[in-house]
């Protein structure tokens, strides 16, 4: 059974990984994204990241259910609020029976996160404050 | 008046977190647009890349009659992950 | 620094996880292969790993010395001993500074791992014992 | 004579986890499989798809003098992850 979640405290990976875990599942990969110190010249100190909530707990159920459709486990789970350098702000994971598709389908959450579900990054920077997606 | 809830730079461009405005019938996300910017020319350039979302879920060419809308949301480009 | 092990005790996700991070690597793609059930209608019960211990360590070094000399921190460990259903047998972990290649350079491990270097499962199924690579 | 290590069903079969081999000069993969499947004929369907390994190197077909040969391994198909 899939999980996800729109989190304001801290991300606790190993609970999120056994959440995956399956005797029929032998394959399980999982995607964390954390916030990063550098991109280009492009100096970070910290994220905040807001969501509509309950929008984007719709948007992570469909696309969970349709992977674990396909026979899979996913879990998915945002962070939101003001997050330091190399906090998690996302975890992404697929169980699967082989590893193929669950790096398949792995990405393809996480891409698919980025492009549709409402959260947003205020991203602060050493020279200014950059919104995610708009520059 | 229709509640319209905002996000992200949205919010910050308006300094509120929903506004109430007029719409005309049917419902369509150019109309939502439409009133937003001439409510609140100040959020014009992010407008343009905003999607909207009624009932929780990204409207496209869709018309909705009134009783059709329970919740409106201008959804500004995301950028999670 | 890459982290590689053959490792006689229980994998500890978490530890292994922590090991990955870094500023500048914000995406973390992690491979962590279970012992399963079922492959078609053979039900395994467990699997026994042995390695040829000090070739096995070079191999992985090897591997893990190739990718972070693209940028990326790589941590590879395999469980030897005897593992019972939904144990972890191994661990890959790639991070990077894009997740594009943090999965890419994962995938490549996890096959290379198979492919090269030199691990054994000895499979106890409920019809007899398999040894792996040879049926 | 050479220490061979052996692993896996290799072992197994054999009973042993290395076994002594006489080996012409030069060593090559070629020569270690011939002289083990001559000592030990029942691990011969197993040796056909073993690989050999010189000072933890997998070898192909490379030739060894004696004096560079520290550790020899013969290796069946690997099937760790």
């Amino acid at each position: 059974m899939h999980y996800v979640a729109i989190a304001a405290q801290p991300l606790d990976v190993q609970a999120l990984y056994e959440k995956l875990k399956a005797p029929q599942f032998g394959g399980i990969v999982t995607f964390v994204g954390t916030v990063r110190q550098w991109t280009a010249d492009v100096e970070t100190h910290a994220i905040e990241y807001t969501a509509y909530t309950e929008m984007a707990l719709k948007e992570l159920t469909k696309l969970a259910t349709t992977i674990e459709a396909q026979g899979a486990n996913v879990v998915i789970v945002h962070r939101v609020g003001h997050l330091a350098l190399t906090d998690e702000a996302v975890f992404v994971g697929v169980a699967a029976a082989h590893r193929g598709d669950a790096f398949k389908w792995c990405e393809y959450l996480i891409n698919a996160v980025k492009q549709q579900v409402p959260i947003w990054k205020k991203e602060f920077d050493t020279d200014k404050i950059r919104w995610g997606g708009l520059e | 008046m229709y509640t319209v809830k905002l996000f992200a730079i949205l919010a910050e461009q308006v300094g509120q977190a929903e506004v109430q405005l007029q719409l005309p019938t049917p419902i369509t996300a150019g109309a939502v647009k439409a009133a937003m910017q001439a409510a609140f020319p100040q959020t014009s350039s992010v407008l343009a890349d905003c999607l909207v979302a009624v009932n929780q879920t990204f409207i496209d060419q869709e018309e909705f009659a009134p009783s059709e809308v329970t919740e409106l949301a201008l959804i500004p480009p995301v950028s999670g992950g």
